[in-house]
């Protein structure tokens, strides 16, 4: 479908990043407060649907190639997946959060409770990875059910 | 390894062995080839000795000859109409109709622990 | 009364999918049934973790430590939900696919294929 | 070698984990080349089965192994158990033999099978994700977790029977196939409310455990309906098999022979639900819940063979082929559970040696069964990749040009129809004898449907294979080497299985069966202190 107004596009234009930013946020205080990788990530998806519903997908379609989207979606994947076997190869079981308690880059002890964004350990690289992948996921989705039903009408 | 390969199968109440079977049956097959043998040569092919008999009808071109799967047992459909018809109606093909039978079991299940 | 409102509200949402499920010939709004269905079951999942005059599992470690609902269920229904987007996702995708090989969204056309 | 030990103590996670790395490597791999994937896509399965070999001499010499995502011990504070555990028992790894056997013919078949068709990243990756899914729900140990892989093996197995979009058939069987799984599995998410809210566990093994300390309340058993009743649907039993045909009959030949064992899987978590979970406490007053298994085995092979006669679709008779099987297995299980589950005394295995005997029947019967009707999905497939025809009714003559297909598709009728010397006839014959002491009418009723479903096959042979050559099919040709691969090692392993068939009941489906029996060997790392 084309564009709607310019009113609506400029809304768009000064909405989308404050929405990109909330919704990194979510993702990146996944193991603090309620969300994490899939609500922010969907969060993102929607600001970027909006995107979509406001310039008309054929703008978008010029931007953005489904292809890139499923390349975004499987390196996502494979950050978990490398995530999981690295805490195999280095915590001694799968899945196991091999950063925690270590001086690296999220492992701080949480000093009587206090958690803080350095004391997640793997989550919030886990996060991270979640949410690019439902960015990327949720946004193809949308980008291919617009597409399928706008053939429809021309 | 080898005996553990030969053991006989026992199933409780009975005993099955493949191996002696299969020796079984190869001996049986060559009996009756045997006896084959003892059957009629001298017949000249390509005549209308080896032509198939369909009581005195000329033989249609392959294609019409053969019969088709749908009415191979149509007598056997035939009899069993009474039930192929209430399964064709039972299988709609219609997801509302899958769910029913869901719900419809889940409810008798429920009762039958229920009560019992 | 007031503590088993939630399972009543579960009790109905459950009844109010199977319903859509069951009577509604449009296959759009089987599956908002099967969303309604869903949501049943995740507000179930929910109302097992809440303990009264709770607030949400967050450890920002302030020292009063507050009663918390069990975080448990909740992980489950987020997971629940999550499945539930891909699940939705994938049967809207076929329903655009039988709407264009039949021009309708009517159960029926979903084909006896033993009749 | 403590690099064997390391991959054997790892292998549980391992054998998930690697068809998953696979399954998100392959749109990556793809873009290097179309071959590289499907060669990397085998690779990656056979991998798979390595470790699920590995598994299977560790746990069959000496016991269930359990390990613990996240930790090297899952700690179990004030009698909760936290974090996610996978038990692998007899019983399981037997079950994920079935399951990476039939996905590797699977990927082997598709190689060729599916080579004409586009978006094959995604076939692959499907592929893939459902062989994740269902080796997953036969080896956890989590009830929440056994959830999420049903899911995921219902959404790939969904997607993938819709492969092909441009039939409108294949569209319509995906979507009820979507609809019925995400309701069966609804209904699972809701059991499994009902016994986390009463005994604050996932855990199969700390559930059977405070089950068994307290009894079996009125809640216990509306779950226990729940799962029956959902898991009896996924698994095609009953009234509720109607979906099976048509997802069977529609999707890619290859993607039906996963979908037996994702059938297959479903039936393992009713039985292990049923066994492991309610063990020691699913005794009724007055009659046992075995009855309702055995009852739904005899309605699923009925309707299964009846409605086969009537068909004209080749891979849709071989569905409903499929669902009469299922009720064997019901039907001998079931068997074996009255004896094991019921109020009073004086019923026990010992004095009921019948019940071991069904239950060993219909676990060997789950395997003869996956690949015999696996075997005819192939030579199905075969036939349609040969012909492009799949109506029993245009095709003819096919004998002639299609030597191989058609000797593995007359392998495949005898074992299906369980004649003597293949291994449908070992399994049925346990089945005949044991269901017989029960009730004589279970097995008059079981050898009736199993010469039906000769009767049937034999139709197919003939309209298929035998017959005048037809002109249309003078042109077809024999079907590619891979295709014949796949369907040579199941032919081999239906003979092997055939002629040693003690071999496999003793050191692989007893096992299986006492395990499922007696479930003090789940709850032991539990109780043994951990």
């Amino acid at each position: 479908m084309k564009g709607m107004s310019s009113i609506v596009k400029t809304i768009a234009n000064i909405s989308f990043p404050i929405i990109t930013i909330y919704g990194l946020y979510i993702i990146a205080h996944g193991h603090l407060t309620p969300g994490g990788g899939f609500q922010g990530g969907a969060i993102v998806a929607s600001g970027l649907a909006l995107l979509a519903v406001a310039h008309g997908t054929s703008w978008v379609e010029s931007k953005v190639k489904e292809h890139d989207l499923s390349m975004l979606e499987s390196l996502g994947a494979l950050g978990f997946i490398g995530l999981a076997f690295l805490g195999l190869i280095m915590g001694g079981a799968f899945f196991s959060n091999f950063l925690a308690d270590t001086s690296m880059l999220f492992g701080a002890i949480p000093v009587d409770g206090a958690a803080n964004i350095n004391t997640g350990g793997t989550l919030p690289l886990m996060n991270f990875a979640v949410g690019l992948k439902v960015i990327a996921g949720l946004f193809a989705i949308v980008l291919v059910m617009a597409i399928a039903t706008n053939k429809e009408e021309d | 390894m080898i005996e553990m390969m030969l053991e006989t199968f026992e199933t409780g109440t009975g005993y099955w062995h493949p191996l002696v079977w299969l020796v079984a049956f190869v001996i049986i097959f060559l009996i009756v080839y045997i006896i084959r043998g003892f059957g009629e040569k001298k017949y000249k092919k390509g005549t209308g000795q080896t032509q198939a008999f369909l009581s005195g009808n000329k033989e249609y071109d392959k294609q019409l000859m053969h019969v088709q799967s749908s009415n191979l047992y149509w007598g056997w459909t035939e009899a069993l109409k009474w039930i192929i018809d209430v399964l064709k109606k039972m299988h709609t093909g219609n997801v509302s109709d899958y769910v029913l039978w869901f719900v419809v079991v889940l409810g008798v299940l429920l009762l039958f622990v229920g009560l019992m | 009364m007031i503590a088993n409102i939630p399972y009543l509200a579960v009790a109905g949402l459950i009844i109010i999918g199977l319903y859509t499920l069951l009577f509604k010939k449009n296959l759009i709004k089987m599956v908002i049934g099967i969303t309604i269905l869903e949501s049943g079951v995740n507000l179930f999942l929910i109302t097992l973790g809440y303990r009264m005059g709770s607030v949400a599992p967050i450890f920002t470690g302030n020292a009063d430590n507050p009663v918390m609902s069990y975080p448990v269920p909740q992980a489950l229904t987020l997971t629940s939900i999550v499945i539930g987007v891909a699940v939705l996702a994938l049967m809207l995708t076929l329903v655009i696919h039988i709407y264009r090989h039949h021009g309708s969204l009517h159960v029926s056309k979903l084909g006896g294929d033993d009749q | 070698m403590n690099i064997v030990d390391m991959l054997l103590t790892h292998a549980p996670a391992l054998t998930i984990a690697i068809p998953l790395l696979g399954a998100f490597l392959t749109p990556l791999i793809s873009r290097v080349s179309e071959k590289g994937r499907n060669i990397f896509a085998i690779i990656t399965v056979g991998i798979t089965a390595l470790f699920v070999f590995l598994m299977a001499s560790e746990v069959l010499s000496n016991g269930p192994m359990t390990y613990v995502f996240g930790s090297t011990a899952a700690t179990v504070q004030q009698s909760t158990v936290i974090r996610i555990l996978f038990e692998v028992d007899a019983l399981s790894i037997f079950m994920a033999i079935i399951g990476i056997i039939l996905s590797f013919v699977a990927v082997v078949y598709s190689y060729a099978f599916m080579e004409k068709n586009t978006g094959l990243d995604k076939y692959y990756t499907l592929l893939l994700l459902m062989t994740t899914g269902m080796l997953g729900m036969m080896l956890t140990g989590d009830m929440f977790n056994f959830f999420v892989f049903l899911e995921i093996t219902s959404i790939a197995s969904a997607a993938l029977v819709a492969f092909w979009t441009n039939k409108a058939k294949a569209v319509e069987a995906g979507f009820k196939y979507i609809v019925i799984s995400t309701i069966g599995a609804l209904f699972v998410l809701f059991a499994i409310a009902l016994l986390y809210g009463q005994y604050d566990a996932l855990n199969m093994a700390k559930i059977a455990q405070s089950l068994g300390i307290s009894g079996f309340t009125f809640i216990d058993k509306i779950a226990l309906v729940l799962l029956i009743a959902a898991l009896a649907m996924k698994g095609g039993l009953a009234p509720m098999h109607m979906w099976l045909p048509d997802a069977y009959g529609r999707a890619p030949a290859s993607i039906s022979l996963l979908l037996v064992g994702a059938t297959q899987a479903s039936l393992y978590g009713l039985f292990r639900i049923v066994f492991t979970v309610y063990g020691d406490v699913i005794s009724l007053p007055s009659i046992s819940i075995g009855w309702i298994l055995v009852l739904l085995g005899l309605i699923t092979m009925l309707i299964g063979v009846i409605m086969a006669i009537i068909q004209t679709d080749f891979k849709r008779l071989i569905g409903y082929g499929a669902v009469a099987e299922l009720g064997y297995m019901a039907l001998a299980v079931g068997t074996g559970l009255t004896i094991v589950a019921n109020a009073d005394p004086n019923i026990t295995l010992e004095t009921a040696p019948f019940a071991m005997k069904a239950i060993t029947g219909g676990l060997f019967h789950v395997i003869n069964d996956a690949l015999d009707i696996g075997l005819l999905f192939l030579v199905a497939g075969a036939v349609y990749y040969a012909t492009k025809e799949t109506s029993l009714n245009k095709l003819g003559g096919l004998a002639r040009n299609m030597k191989y297909t058609t000797i593995f598709f007359i392998i495949g009728l005898l074992a299906v129809s369980g004649l003597p010397p293949f291994n449908g006839f070992a399994s049925k014959l346990l089945i005949y004898e044991s269901t017989y002491q029960l009730n004589p009418i279970l097995s008059i009723v079981a050898i009736l449907s199993s010469i039906l479903l000769l009767a049937i096959f034999v139709k197919v042979l003939h309209s298929v294979f035998l017959g005048p050559a037809l002109p249309k099919y003078e042109t077809v040709r024999e079907v590619p080497k891979s295709m014949l691969l796949a369907m040579a090692v199941i032919a081999g392993i239906i003979i092997v299985f055939g002629l040693f068939p003690q071999v496999i009941v003793t050191n692989l489906v007893e096992p299986a069966a006492n395990a499922l029996v007696n479930n003090s060997g789940y709850l032991q790392w539990l109780t043994g202190g951990f």
